[in-house]
């Protein structure tokens, strides 16, 4: 059975090729992706997670004011009654802020994994297989090691 | 229900009535008034006159402050320093969302302290007669470059202050902009837009009138961005507009971008109205540049090579700098002068690439395709057409973020580096013109050794940014 | 009678004793230890097989410090930061002169002051030990570039010291670079220079040299700088020269750039014999340079783009500094990488233009006319031939300081910026080679309502660094 | 009867292309031409105005030496008994020295007239037959205001 992945750009930003790209990565990969575009709000975000029975939740932003778009954001999935794991990615600060700083502020607001915007699909998938401990299928496993 | 009519007169003046009393500066917006304005006005800022005269293609770059003074300051800069032809006045992005009183907040907040709280310049805040300031500094015809799903006022307040051209239309300044206008509501908004640009045009006054090209800047297939400008050009010419320059952004491919603009002449003026005068933009790469300023040169040089070949109207210019965004007014400059050099350098050439009238021919029937479907969809109308096609999404744009588009077309490169359609969706196109895509991309395939999948897209969409044009896996790159 | 014949055995070891006693240094060169040396050294850094096989162009700039260190940091940034992937090592003007003396006297002051007291590096007072401690340094092929008419002494000390590349020879180190060398003179310096190569060659360590194509950089007809390449090929691959880079200079327009290039290839692989590996190196613009850096970026992006399109073997980049001179390190690798942009967005992309095959047809045409009249001066011998008709002007180069040739034919563009011959003094060519010139030159005049007039020859000088390919009178050029 | 002008690169400078179109410029207006070439020495300009019995001595220079270069030129004239005019052009000076200046210091090492870089030639050739009293033939005339 497949799992459920919501997706979206959070906030007024309006970036929309890294997550039109995540959506046919994830669905690629054997994932249901529930694709909610650009400019979508926390509160979108737990009513589609709860909606669709989400097993993951996974924000993008690219803007620079993810910090802000962010706060309070997993008392909101809390509330809503989301349990389902939280990965955010994309350029997360503004100007030349050192990667692991990012990464501990955004695991302090309560997301499993953080990723930059240099981050392949392809790991972002991985991680979160581990993360749900799916194993790849049989025919992908055949396109990974060809 | 809205189709392709011209508003009347009366219903002209309605709307320019209410939609003035939005802000305080719609007051002073006079029509006579305004005509007499640009009665006035030298021949060296008659907008129109100027663009479809010129006998080699016409610079123009991207600048927008907000301060009056930084505005006419900036732009003298970019008129003397980087020779533009033609220059901008690009609006600040509270404007864009008609907040009005916020743009004002920051332009108080300018004055006060000097930085530039907005991302450009609020002209309606400004209103007429900082508009008039603005055109009487400066020797050269002035273009308003906004974003505005609504710009009604926007075009009211900077029609009146002189501002000869505006850039901008319902489809390419809604479905790359914004998430959740309908394209109904902005198709009503725009018409207002032409219409008063088309009441000017019956007063003598040519305004002319630029749809956006690039659309969401990122690979999209020629055709689709050619079709949307026709739709937007015809929907110009029904409100009387009569000068119209459609725009197209570089994909990269020199044979294809040749290609692209000289289908985009050919069917714009086979397309619109003969009363129309029908010019072109071609705007250097849109998509992600280089963090590096030496290599965003090279990105320039080739935009100016391809210029010089294609011999658009006008060139819209990047800057080095293009990567950290709003550039230097030094590097602004910069980017023109550039794309000069490569443009004069190369235009006296004869330099004729073999394979670009095949690659016309097959964006022509492409785009021929889309208009079909949008006649269709319209019962012959082309404003239900536009709506009823994206709405089943026979019309169609990549990573279009609005919800008005499905936007699930994908495009990928092939293995000359030109962008053909990977993921059709529902995409209105001739069978055997989908099979000419797919051959082509399978041999991109072949040569990569790997599937045709939305890697290549990913890929393709970072390949410039990293220094190619095609995104090779990294096995068979250099190292 | 100087002639091109191998200079013998014995006669080679007593002129290598005799110039190794011109300075203290020469002592520590040893044969069999250098040969040793060079099988020591990685594959990374043997210049003729990283050249010869690499599969697409690859860049090269020029660069040299007084200072060992120095010169080790300098090498290490354009290869770390400008990814040049073969490196230079550029000497100064005293060592071309060969005044040691005074490039020891500026080499002591620059370690006391840390003063760049030299115009490069001095490499015959670095001596073997130097300059293998720079070629351990840097994990890239290196190149001797200077501009020595007798560069014996500097060979057999860069030779020794690992170098494996070496520019320059009798005609292209004369002519644009001294007005008192005789030409017989040179010949005889470098065919010493030639044969030094050629031993190192015979023991499996193929130096490779290369004659430089760009002459006096300004305005030359390919096919004069095509038959210089190919003499100086000759009396390389004759003293047993087996990896052999001609080199051409870009004129600025595309179909005739790549036209020469193709055939400097077919010819140089004809002429030479079979056992000759020949490559091929694309100099970017070497005429006056725009003062503006932006501008100058233009330049250099034509030249990557000529070179996508020709596909050389090398290109050697220009910097946006080259106005003024020796660029910085920063610049320097900036014109590298916009470079690199620019070929690598082109190169995969099929860009055939139309007309080429007929200009490298009217190329070749011209150079085997110029070649005939060679082996015709010298009976059939190349160096005869080579003395003899640049003596009678049958072989001549425009803009040449030198006595040994006549500098009397003069350049110009034609309406197209293709480089024709306006005034022919005595060189040879085919009458109705001649025509073809005359009738391109006519309808340039007629364009420009002018006659045609050695001011052209003026305008053409200035007008790239002017902004423009081809220098038209003002009056008809834009304002 | 034409009157001979000679023209040469002085110092070390080994730049060519500025005399080659002097040469030809000169030519072309009527006069006759000795053009030394680049890198003449101040002895071989005397020697060559003597043996031709020249009207003008037209000195370049484009390498940043000039002055040193020029240093007591006009005394080694007069020593070989020349009576010419002598111009001098080129880049006359290193660096950004404002050109008013340079003209001065060229002034008073013994130059009647002073050009920039970017003079044409038929200023300098308007400004000789000025100095030499001569007017353009007619055939000229004609050209010029064709």
């Amino acid at each position: 059975m497949s799992q459920t992945v919501v997706l979206g750009v959070i906030g007024s930003d309006a970036h929309v090729v890294g997550i039109t790209i995540l959506e046919q990565a994830f669905s690629a990969a054997g994932f249901d992706v529930i694709n909610l575009g650009v400019q979508t709000s926390q509160e979108e975000f737990a009513e589609a997670a709860v909606a669709h029975d989400a097993e993951a939740v996974l924000v993008s932003s690219l803007y620079g004011h993810a910090e802000q778009d962010c706060q309070g954001f997993h008392e909101v999935l809390e509330d809503a009654g989301v349990d389902a794991v939280t990965y955010i990615g994309g350029n997360l600060a503004v100007g030349q802020d050192e990667f692991e700083r990012t990464r501990r502020t955004f695991r302090k607001l309560g997301f499993d994994r953080v990723f930059d915007s240099e981050t392949d699909p392809e790991d972002a998938i991985a991680a979160l297989r581990e993360d749900l401990q799916i194993r790849p299928t049989e025919s992908e496993r055949a396109t990974i090691s060809s | 229900m809205i189709r392709d009519e011209r508003i009347p007169a009366d219903e002209l003046r309605r709307i320019d009535e209410e939609i003035r009393s939005n802000w305080s500066t719609g007051d002073d917006v006079d029509f006579e008034d305004a005509v007499a304005y640009h009665e006035s006005l030298p021949d060296s800022k008659r907008f129109a006159d100027v663009l479809e005269s010129a006998d080699k293609p016409l610079l123009q770059p991207r600048a927008g402050v907000p301060r009056l003074d930084d505005q006419i300051e900036l732009l003298e800069y970019l008129h003397r320093e980087g020779k533009a032809d033609l220059l901008p006045t690009t609006i600040d992005s509270y404007t864009r969302d008609n907040e009005y009183e916020k743009a004002q907040q920051g332009l108080e907040k300018a004055r006060e302290t000097g930085d530039d709280t907005l991302n450009g310049f609020p002209a309606v805040n400004h209103g007429v007669d900082g508009c008039r300031e603005l055109i009487d500094s400066i020797d050269a015809p002035i273009e308003v470059r906004h974003g505005t799903p609504d710009a009604r006022l926007l075009a009211a307040i900077t029609f009146a202050g002189g501002f000869q051209s505006f850039e901008g239309g319902p489809i390419s300044y809604n479905i790359p902009y914004t998430k959740r206008h309908g394209l109904e509501e902005t198709i009503e908004k725009w018409q207002f837009v032409d219409r008063l640009a088309g009441a000017y045009t019956e007063r003598g006054v040519r305004i002319n009138r630029e749809p956006f090209g690039p659309l969401t800047g990122t690979l999209v297939p020629p055709s689709i961005a050619i079709a949307i400008m026709i739709v937007e050009g015809q929907l110009a010419a029904t409100q009387g507009v009569r000068s119209i320059t459609l725009g197209y952004g570089q994909v990269g491919n020199v044979v294809q971008d040749v290609a692209a603009l000289n289908a985009l002449k050919k069917l714009g003026n086979e397309y619109l109205p003969d009363e129309v005068v029908v010019t072109t933009v071609f705007h250097e790469w849109m998509g992600g540049f280089p963090p590096d300023e030496a290599r965003a040169n090279g990105v320039i040089g080739l935009g100016g090579m391809t210029a010089a070949i294609a011999q658009p109207d006008k060139v819209i210019t990047k800057s080095p700098q293009e990567f950290q965004g709003v550039p230097t007014k030094e590097a602004n400059s910069a980017g023109l002068r550039t794309t000069r050099q490569v443009i004069d350098m190369a235009i006296e050439q004869k330099i004729d690439i073999d394979g670009i009238a095949e690659e016309q021919d097959l964006i022509e029937r492409e785009t021929r395709c889309l208009m079909d479907t949008i006649f269709e969809h319209g019962d012959g109308d082309v404003v239900q057409g536009t709506i009823e096609a994206f709405d089943s999404g026979a019309l169609d744009v990549p990573f279009a973020p609005s919800d008005s588009a499905k936007g699930a077309v994908l495009p990928a490169r092939d293995d000359d580096g030109r962008v053909r359609i990977f993921e059709w969706a529902d995409l209105e196109m001739d069978d055997d013109i989908k099979e000419i895509h797919k051959a082509r991309l399978s041999r991109r395939a072949d040569t990569e050794g790997r599937k045709q999948s939305f890697r290549m897209v990913a890929d393709d969409v970072d390949a410039i940014s990293d220094g190619k044009l095609i995104g090779r896996p990294q096995s068979t790159g250099d190292v």
